[in-house]
């Protein structure tokens, strides 16, 4: 089996350093609201990764629970509270 | 902690990456995962229970026991959530929440989650109902059946959306679905059979086992749909109030 | 109804009782109440019909979920270990909700039927942990037990919220190591049942896998971060001192216990006595960090004021006894860690009940509330000296017997720390109870003039519970050779 | 496609090139695992308690890639049976042509179980701003020892 002709593995790639650095700025960023949009992206980054590997149920639960529901939450949240964070 | 953290991280780094060499390569057609287990349910998928899509009729069939605790997972967040954050303990607390501002009404909001509120609770429909055949199933569904209210409660005020769907009813639903997954599995109790065989079904419905099956995995669906949507909704009331269910984001 | 379906009963019954307290108790507490305390008893019934089956055939139940036949479905395996601990923690719940009818009122206000529901979650939640025979249903129970004692003990006192929230990130953790190291499994193995892993898993080829070593690494690491096993028990003291009577009573004996029962259960039927003590040869430095949990766990017991506190830490140091029982690598280490688990439930049970019925009746948290505790609440006293000399190791109670068996696994072993760790522990707490015992009968210094004192018993909902755990102490202790060769010989891996 | 790599790289990785075979052959582990350290990195180090639990979902979500990443198949589709129903439906099933279902099942209970402590996470974390006016984990350990 040829790799390049099965996987679109360099569009892989790509997804994957974009999911790393959107894991890293979620966790970087000082303020709360970003984080919570920046992890919501991220979500939704991971879901193109699996509807890619042939994941669709679970990419489709993720677009919904990851990028949608959970992201509504962590704003709801981070609204809520003082939006800097010192870290 | 930064450097106990580090510490934690390094080793764990060092440990998983000596795993990993170990691996099959990814997406090996012959490593054991492919090739022990999983050929048994792609194979005998539709003949067992006339269900084509292989990861519904495992979440529903062979793991339901799995996705009967799934939802209790669910439900039982619901629940502690409510717990937690709908408990008066008031003389506890030093800080009022400072409200989100709301900068009035946006009209063009509202009248693209009024447009946008019906398909997207018609597609959930569609979504549960047409899991067997295509990617989907009761917890797709419900999550966007749950995302619908959540949208009417962004675009207009939460106020609105409990007014439709008081929180006794969302508490009902929730509790409902679960009664309806783990009352479908008891009842085969009745029927003479083991739990969750669906099979014992098939003397009520008048129908094959076979279909039996497909059928029970459809009611047991909509029963997953039912809870998540409700949790869903409450989860977001509760957590974009404070507890309060007054004014939400 | 047959005894085919009873095991499956064992934990349908209080899923479908918290399910329709949900539903229909929400105003009617005492109904929810009663629901629960029947459901309860019915789940104990069935856990001991299980037991009398498997006792009797001498062989384990299989039981298929759905009809379909393992590896492709779940089934449910009880064998002789099983059947002890499910007995055992259904009996618990069963007198723990008992007992919750007075306290709960106070602790959870106007929301008694979402505790209750609460509560049957969690004990279905633990039972089916308990029963399961698939090592990734083990993980989704792990969470429905972990997020409902969540909610139980975030509505504790104090700064329950943040000793709640520490709890979520370590418990995550370690259920999160615990599946990660299940995948490293299945990438191995192409499943997920445990009995055809530990088939698979017997190979001379696995015992060499680096990823399956690691693999096992994270999953006994995971464990051992849910059980609280000294260094990793920050999280422990904490969230159970602050939480509520109900809840601390319900949870401190159980969640502890059931996750050691996991790791005996995972190490056994999983992987086997080969690959745990003699491809991995680390037994004996898992005996001295369970040696280490024992000393670190009674000398902060002794620093403690505040009585729920002392006991939380207590638990730390019984999480080393059973720990080191099953490393020792021996039968009777082994017999005493099986049997540590049943004794232990039951003493920090009782010990936890009479100390929230003195905290429920004098309304104090400190070792003052202890004071002339002989003449107010006399039963409640008896109780605590019954559970204080269980976890010193004095004679008719059975305490003594798991302590010997590990002793006598120690020597074997020569594992000469972890028996010094041992009797240092037990003189820790005889000097702990017996300060206590001193000031619940003299009174502190400043009271010794004043004698007369009311009588202020608890409610007879808690005297009941209570007396029957301090008689089952005392009985179980009296029973322990049929216990021992009954059950728990038969539980003892081969090869060991 | 890419001009790099050449055209039939993989096919002699085994004899040039191991290291690239390793990386690019287990890229998705790799990724996993850089993941799960950063996720838990955010868990154990961060200060704020919202920055622990957005490093729990991104510590979640990469056992979910773990796994999925188990699931995938080279020249499989989706586990989802073509012409499942009419007159095709009779055909031989060939486990090769589909991918992997059992991890995706398992991923799905993995979502569910973590949108649900995500939530209980949240609420705790309000109800920690309310009872300690903070949610740094250093400004709360001030206030309890107050």
């Amino acid at each position: 089996m040829n790799w390049d002709a099965s996987l679109l593995w360099q569009f892989d790639i790509l997804i994957l350093i974009m999911v790393i650095i959107c894991a890293v700025a979620a966790l970087a960023l000082k303020d709360l609201v970003s984080c919570a949009v920046i992890s919501g992206a991220y979500s939704f980054l991971m879901c193109l990764l699996w509807t890619e590997m042939l994941a669709v149920d679970v990419a489709f639960t993720e677009a919904a629970v990851g990028a949608g529901v959970s992201t509504v939450l962590l704003l709801g949240t981070a609204l809520h509270i003082r939006r800097k964070s010192k870290d | 902690m930064k450097r106990l953290a580090l510490l934690i991280i390094i080793v764990l780094g060092v440990l998983l990456l000596r795993a990993a060499g170990d691996f099959p390569d990814w997406g090996d057609p012959s490593s054991p995962a492919s090739t022990y287990l999983s050929p048994y349910y792609i194979e005998n998928s539709l003949r067992d229970t006339e269900v084509p899509n292989f990861v519904t009729s495992i979440l529903a069939d062979y793991r339901g026991y799995d996705t009967m605790f799934e939802t209790v997972v669910i439900f039982c967040a619901g629940i502690t959530v409510l717990t937690i954050l709908r408990h008066t303990h008031r003389k506890r607390e030093k800080i009022i929440l400072p409200r989100p501002q709301r900068q009035g009404s946006d009209l063009i909001l509202q009248a693209a989650a009024r447009l946008l509120v019906p398909p997207m609770q018609l597609f959930a429909l569609y979504v549960v109902a047409h899991g067997h055949h295509s990617p989907g199933g009761g917890f797709q569904g419900g999550v966007i059946l749950g995302a619908s209210f959540i949208l009417l409660a962004l675009a207009y005020d939460l106020k609105t959306v409990l007014k439709r769907f008081k929180e006794k009813k969302i508490l009902l639903c929730a509790g409902l679905g679960v009664l309806i997954y783990a009352g479908i599995g008891a009842f085969c109790l009745f029927l003479g059979r083991n739990f969750l065989a669906y099979a014992a079904w098939h003397k009520v419905l008048g129908t094959s086992e076979i279909m039996a099956h497909s059928h029970g995995m459809l009611g047991v669906e909509i029963g997953v749909a039912i809870t998540v949507m409700a949790i869903m909704l409450s989860l977001y009331v509760d957590l974009a109030s404070g507890g309060d269910l007054d004014e939400g984001l | 109804m047959s005894f085919e379906q009873s095991p499956i009963l064992i934990l349908a019954i209080p899923l479908l009782t918290a399910l329709a307290i949900s539903l229909f108790c929400q105003r009617h507490d005492r109904f929810a109440y009663v629901l629960l305390v029947l459901a309860m008893a019915g789940s104990f019934v069935a856990a001991l019909l299980t037991m009398i089956t498997v006792v009797q055939s001498g062989a384990a139940i299989h039981y298929r979920l759905g009809d379909w036949p393992p590896p492709f479905g779940i089934e449910l395996v009880i064998d002789h270990l099983n059947a002890l601990v499910l007995t055992m923690v259904s009996g618990c719940a069963l007198l723990t909700a008992v007992y919750s009818l007075r306290s709960v009122r106070e602790e959870s206000g106007d929301r008694i039927a979402h505790y209750y529901t609460l509560f049957g979650l969690l004990i279905a939640g633990l039972l089916g942990m308990v029963a399961t025979g698939d090592a990734f249903n083990l993980y989704v129970l792990l969470e429905i037990s972990a997020l409902s004692s969540y909610a139980m003990l975030a509505r504790g006192r104090g700064y329950a919220y943040y000793a709640t929230f520490k709890y979520i990130i370590m418990g995550t953790i370690g259920a999160c190591f615990y599946l990660l190291g299940v995948g490293y499994l299945y990438i191995k193995t192409g499943t997920l049942n445990m009995a055809d892993l530990s088939d698979i898993l017997s190979t001379a080829e696995m015992h060499e896998s680096v990823s399956i070593r690691i693999g096992f690494i994270l999953i006994i690491v995971g464990i051992w971060i849910k059980m609280a096993l000294f260094p990793l028990h920050g999280w422990l003291p904490n969230a159970y001192t602050r939480a509520a009577d109900t809840t601390s009573c319900l949870i401190a004996p159980l969640m502890t216990k059931v996750s050691v029962y996991i790791m005996i259960r995972l190490m056994f039927s999983v992987f086997s006595v080969d690959y745990v003590f003699r491809t991995i040869p680390w037994h004996e430095a898992v005996v001295w960090l369970a040696t280490a949990a024992i000393v670190a766990g009674s000398i902060s017991a002794l620093a403690q004021r505040n009585l729920k506190k002392m006991l939380t830490y207590i638990i730390v140091a019984e999480v080393g006894y059973m720990v080191g029982g099953v490393w020792l690598a021996n039968r009777s280490g082994l017999t005493g860690a099986v049997y540590h688990i049943l004794s232990d439930a039951l003493m920090t049970l009782c010990l936890f009940m009479a100390v929230s019925a003195i905290i429920f009746k004098t309304g104090k948290t400190g070792f003052d509330a202890m004071e002339n505790i002989f003449r107010k609440m006399p039963v409640t006293s008896v109780v605590f000296v019954v559970g204080a000399f269980a976890i010193i190791g004095i004679p008719p109670t059975c305490g003594f017997f798991s302590k010997w068996f590990l002793i006598r696994g120690g020597i074997e072993a020569g594992q000469w720390g972890f028996v010094a760790a041992l009797l240092f522990s037990s003189l820790i707490s005889a000097v702990i109870f017996f300060r206590l015992i001193e000031i619940a009968y003299f009174g502190s210094f400043e009271t010794h003039g004043r004698r007369e004192v009311a009588r202020a018993e608890a409610p007879v909902s808690m005297i009941i519970p209570m007396v029957c755990v301090a008689a089952a102490l005392i009985l179980i202790g009296i029973y322990t050779n049929e216990i021992v060769s009954g059950l728990i010989r038969w539980s003892l891996p081969a090869g060991l | 496609m890419l001009i790099w790599p050449p055209a039939g790289i993989w096919t002699r990785a085994s004899e040039m090139n191991e290291l690239l075979a390793l990386i690019i052959g287990k890229s998705n582990y790799w990724a996993a695992l850089i993941l799960l350290l950063i996720g838990l990195y955010g868990m154990i180090a961060k200060n704020n308690l919202l920055k622990k639990i957005i490093g729990m979902s991104i510590f979640q979500s990469a056992i979910i890639l773990f796994y999925v990443s188990i699931g995938d198949k080279r020249g499989a589709t989706i586990p989802i049976l073509e012409h499942g129903h009419g007159p095709e439906a009779e055909q031989v099933i060939q486990a090769a042509h589909y991918a992997n279902p059992l991890p995706h099942v398992l991923m799905l209970t993995a979502i569910v179980v973590g949108v649900s402590t995500l939530g209980v996470a949240l609420a705790i974390i309000q109800k920690i701003y309310r009872v300690h006016g903070t949610i740094e984990e250093d400004e709360i350990l001030e206030s309890i020892d107050e």
